[in-house]
């Protein structure tokens, strides 16, 4: 029984997710919006892809990208939005905000915690094991959070128990602004085979190979065949978070400039350093840079536009015009400062 | 008569029947917690890895999932290793959630000295979590109240960190001080570690301190094996006249402020007896507290000063004790 | 005029020449101390994994080693996850040793709210840090006592947790709240943020308070950001005759009792100002001291009661601000 | 180069290892030695086939059995018996025990906490790659320690760091009365390529064996080839501590007999689940006893006697000669209570 990938479904939500998202950019630029956000554009393919398996009474553990997953999930947008701009009106009175999304309803939880997310999503099957089952719990995370010490223990703790837990893996290369791969002994692949679950690697740019990847994974979840990681590799286009001063040093030729000054200066610093040390901690400042700016350049790997080419252009259009109606109404819920 | 840890378990067992969502995980626990295993069977009560993080905030998860998850880290000091999972989840999802959400889970976990195992596993802590706004901390000094709390902890809508000392414990001073040996032994106090227990248990209200002696002269306060060597002080002080207020405070968090209010207005003088550290939390607390509420009162601390040292000797001098107690309450009648 | 953050690195960068022991590791480092880098070379500042238990444990075993860790973990809220590394490891050693061990490591990590990131990213947490005997804590208010204390901790031959405010911090304050954003604002006080630091920083040593403003009818006890909020506070109420002390403890652990005693003798009325947490620790011990030294002093406390909510009008309210202070104030003074 | 095994040596520490902590376990009976005494009783193999590779300079990090290791180390055994018995003139003052024992001569570091010695040896690695290169730091754990999320961390961190590390796991099977393997995903192999560290298996009741398997080992770590974990089984057969309640509950008749009671009422009370969960739960409760008794009851596998067969008995009786002296003269030091 092989299903036809659902295209304009899983276009119409990775489109509600970036666009939606898109316009939290706006607010956070304007204000409207406090802290840290982190968005998750760029990740649609894999989150809509994992998305369109999921039943009611599944649940969702989320990392501190958490919006795209409830956007896809059906949470009210304007529920989100007025949480975003601390509204009492909003998902969760203006307490949560962007990091901290609950949705009881959807038994939907974030958690800033770099790995909450596996312990979270154990916790969420575990209740499932007794009360919904049939019924599995996603863990999404960023590909570092693999390092984190909880999610270490999740992986084993979910093999033990045999819990039903989808461990998903948004592999972006990069945590802010070190080189995931600099910093993980191994591979996923093998961190997962350490603990006894299963694997599958997937194009996250491609989001009817997540879709299809990820169908008989769950199916084999809701039979009761323990834990599995899904490996998805994905490019964020605009960093870790919105304007992260350590990017915006990195990829604004101008902020760039005005470092070098001060680098030279530590670089020429006799005090420091010998100067094979002084030089090599130069090159690695340079080549941090250079990497992330490459990295962010990179243009290609978008799941949105990908998948569009391939849909008929009508269809296109009408699905961009409904999303351009929920985000403008939503947008008018939260009104103006 | 009923043991301590029995006492816990009679009520743990009276809950499960009540409620099938409570669900006991922890290391150990198959064997440790065997009777309820056997009564409520393999699914209920289940082992866990040592992976404090991943199993307290699988209790999270769960209990946002609709369990109760009773979960039991065997010693408070190990809650240090998946501390996240309290402070970061449990005790912020309500107020995060714009209260649409709650975390009712109970840690249950071991805490205390008096047995010489040192400092990384005697540890109270109990005031480090009471300061975590949304978590409640109770300390329970005798059977029926660890029977009671352990109930009124189950029915909690929020997360509870439910503490049970070493020493009043059988199972636990077997297990951590080979308590059975005959040549060794420990100030167990024996109106703590066997007392009589209703069956069913009554729950004892969270933030509800009792009054376990009353005197005019001094307030002592103090929870746990605290209140025993309060106790036996102002027996010696009674000797000599002096009449002291013992407050079992029960539970660190919610905080009976009223209770400590009415004693230390009514005496006037106030020591608290905390075998947590001195700047672990409580002791101050109880210091703010009365001066709050503008009472004009003598204050004095006993108090665990440093680091538990190994040697019981060293140790008998480091935790508090009924000597130090007494002379506490000496500095302050003058 | 130097900023904050600077000042701190410029401390931690004539450290590093004088002492070739000193290394620096934490997330994002490279770029985070890039300068550091540069200056210092790729083996002495290093990125670790998003492994908080392992790299503050590391630093434990590398202090042990004769190395001089400067670790970095960018919140304090994120140390609940690798906990157990400072209380039951670094705060411990040198008392288990016989004294005959020390862990000389300094953790540096922001703290403290003010810019809308919510409770779990906004605390302050440094009242159960102090609370454990071992480790030192420190908060300093300026750029010179953060140079001064950085000096000072890394100095040090036992833990300290050097506390940095995201407020006062432009890096932080950058990064954490977009706060270059013209279109958000933050009550930044800038005295906090700038001020004159020599070069090289003179150590400002652990446990020394300092009083920045002298006046008889109040003490205001606060750290951090507070003590800006409570000279804010204090020029408000000296304008309606109220005159303030204000004392800066600078350190949690070891805190200056005698600057405490003295100004709370002096004045008669005490008002702790603390982010931390009402029953976090910091504002209950300012009472228990000024209790224990036998001062009938009026009490009052503004704190962080509940969770830190997100929307910046909420989170005004839960933090201590000068309304608050100056309320506070009042009711002592009638 | 080959060098042949020093087997007498390796059966003089081991006899050493051995002898004083049975001395350790007699002092805990008279009720001189305070608290959960965990003996090293059957490990002595492993311990002493990794300790003979050892030079100065080189770091230990134990964990809640820190005893046979530095016994091996040469840490002074009356300075250790002393700090047992809580003594001012102890290694420790009184103040460490038995499970904080620190040697700071022989950069040996203890800590009762499960895992604890996979960062701790991190950072010994770390302060030997600046101050005194080609130092080795050895960290001892169970086979449980592994599933705790800062000892998955460490193996991380030891790999990216490219740290040297060898991590001594000493697999008896069992964690407490748990058995470790229904707790743990995967296996001890696989966990190692997760994170891309060498590993070896070995059989720890054959001190011979561990010499040989860890000589090359350390070899490379020495050569900064980064960190390796040597995986070696052995039996204990006094379980988890001195006088563990739950092991006497099994191995005892008359204890067990004790529990059949109780046992039995709770598995009669139909105020309980269902009489499917309630036989399970007997079943497990069975099962472990019974696992646990067969597992302790073993006398297989012991390092000591194992190796003892092979030597040539004068020098047996010279080597255990002289071991009682050294053990008699140490416990005079320490006196009667
Ligand atoms: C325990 C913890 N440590 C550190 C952080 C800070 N932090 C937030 S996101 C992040 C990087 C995460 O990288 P990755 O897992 O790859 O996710 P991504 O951001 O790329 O989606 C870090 C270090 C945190 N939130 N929690
Ligand atoms: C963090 C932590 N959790 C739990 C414990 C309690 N505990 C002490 S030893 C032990 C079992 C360890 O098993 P293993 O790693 O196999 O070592 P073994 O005792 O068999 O040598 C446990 C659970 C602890 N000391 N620390
Ligand atoms: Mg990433
Ligand atoms: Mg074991």
């Amino acid at each position: 029984m092989k299903a036809p990938v659902p295209a304009l479904e899983l276009f119409h939500q990775m489109v509600r997710m970036r666009r939606f998202e898109e316009a939290l950019s706006e607010l956070w630029h304007q204000g409207r919006i406090s802290g840290e956000l982190h968005l998750g554009i760029g990740e649609e393919g894999i989150v809509a892809g994992v998305l369109d398996h999921l039943i009611e009474g599944d649940a969702l553990a989320l990392d501190h990208r958490p919006t795209p997953a409830l956007v896809g999930r059906g949470t009210d947008l304007s529920l989100l939005a007025l949480e975003m701009v601390g509204a009492e009106t909003g998902l969760c009175r203006g307490h949560g905000g962007h990091m901290h999304l609950f949705d009881p309803e959807r038994l939907a939880a974030s958690s800033g915690i770099v790995g909450a997310a596996g312990p979270m999503a154990c916790g969420f099957a575990l209740s499932h094991q007794r009360l919904r089952p049939g019924r599995i719990a996603v863990a999404f995370s960023g590909e570092s959070a693999i390092n984190q010490g909880m999610m270490l223990e999740s992986l084993n703790l979910a093999a033990v128990w045999e819990l039903p837990v989808l461990f998903v893996v948004k592999d972006n290369g990069w945590a802010i602004t070190t080189r995931s791969a600099e910093m993980t002994g191994g591979t996923l692949r093998k961190r997962a085979e350490g603990f006894g679950i299963a694997y599958t690697k997937v194009r996250g740019a491609d989001v009817g190979a997540v879709w299809r990847a990820v169908g008989p994974m769950i199916d084999d979840l809701r039979r009761g065949r323990g834990p599995a990681m899904l490996h998805a590799t994905c490019h964020r286009p605009s960093g870790h978070f919105e304007h992260d001063p350590l990017i915006r040093m990195v990829t604004s030729p101008r902020e760039f400039a005005a470092e070098s000054g001060p680098l030279t200066r530590s670089l020429a610093d006799g005090s420091g350093g010998r100067i094979r040390d002084r030089i090599g901690g130069m090159r690695r400042v340079i080549s941090t840079a250079a990497g992330m700016r490459v990295h962010l350049s990179k243009r290609r790997g978008d799941p949105v536009t990908r998948l569009e080419q391939t849909l008929d252009a009508t269809a296109v259009a009408r699905v961009r015009a409904a999303v351009e109606k929920e985000i403008l109404s939503t947008l008018a819920e939260v009104g103006s400062p | 008569m009923t043991e301590f840890g029995a006492a816990i378990d009679l009520a743990l067992g009276h809950a499960m029947v009540d409620d099938p969502k409570i669900v006991v995980f922890g290391e150990d626990t198959p064997l440790l917690r065997r009777e309820l295993l056997v009564r409520f069977g393999p699914e209920r009560v289940r082992p866990t890895p040592i992976s404090e993080s991943a199993f307290l905030g699988a209790a999270v998860g769960a209990a946002l999932g609709g369990l109760r998850p009773v979960v039991e880290v065997q010693l408070v000091d190990f809650l240090m290793v998946g501390l996240s999972a309290l402070v970061n989840e449990a005790a912020k999802i309500e107020a995060f959630s714009g209260g649409r959400w709650n975390v009712p889970i109970v840690v249950r976990a071991t805490c205390g000295g008096g047995y010489g195992d040192a400092g990384q596993h005697e540890q109270a802590l109990w005031g480090m979590l009471a300061g975590v706004p949304g978590l409640a901390v109770v300390v329970p000094s005798t059977p029926a109240d660890a029977a009671g709390l352990m109930r009124a902890s189950i029915e909690n809508d929020g997360p509870v960190v439910f503490l049970e000392h070493k020493l009043l414990s059988r199972q636990w001073r077997d297990a951590m001080a080979g308590g059975r040996r005959e040549s060794v032994t420990f100030d167990v106090p024996p109106d703590g570690a066997d007392g009589p227990v209703l069956d069913p248990p009554p729950p004892v209200p969270l933030g509800s301190a009792i009054e376990r002696r009353l005197g005019g002269d001094v307030t002592l306060i103090s929870l746990g094996v605290g209140v025993h060597r309060c106790l036996s002080a102002s027996e010696e002080l009674g000797e000599r006249g002096v009449e002291c207020t013992v407050i079992d405070v029960r539970s660190v968090a919610p905080l009976d402020r009223a209770a400590i209010e009415t004693a230390a207005r009514r005496t006037g003088r106030v020591v608290a007896v905390d075998e947590d550290y001195t700047r672990g939390g409580l002791s101050g607390e109880i210091a703010a507290v009365v001066a709050e509420a503008g009472i004009s009162a003598r204050f004095a601390r006993v108090t665990t000063e440093d680091t538990i040292p190994y040697a019981r000797h060293l140790e008998d001098a480091t935790l508090p004790n009924v000597d130090r107690i007494v002379s506490a309450v000496e500095s302050l009648l003058d």
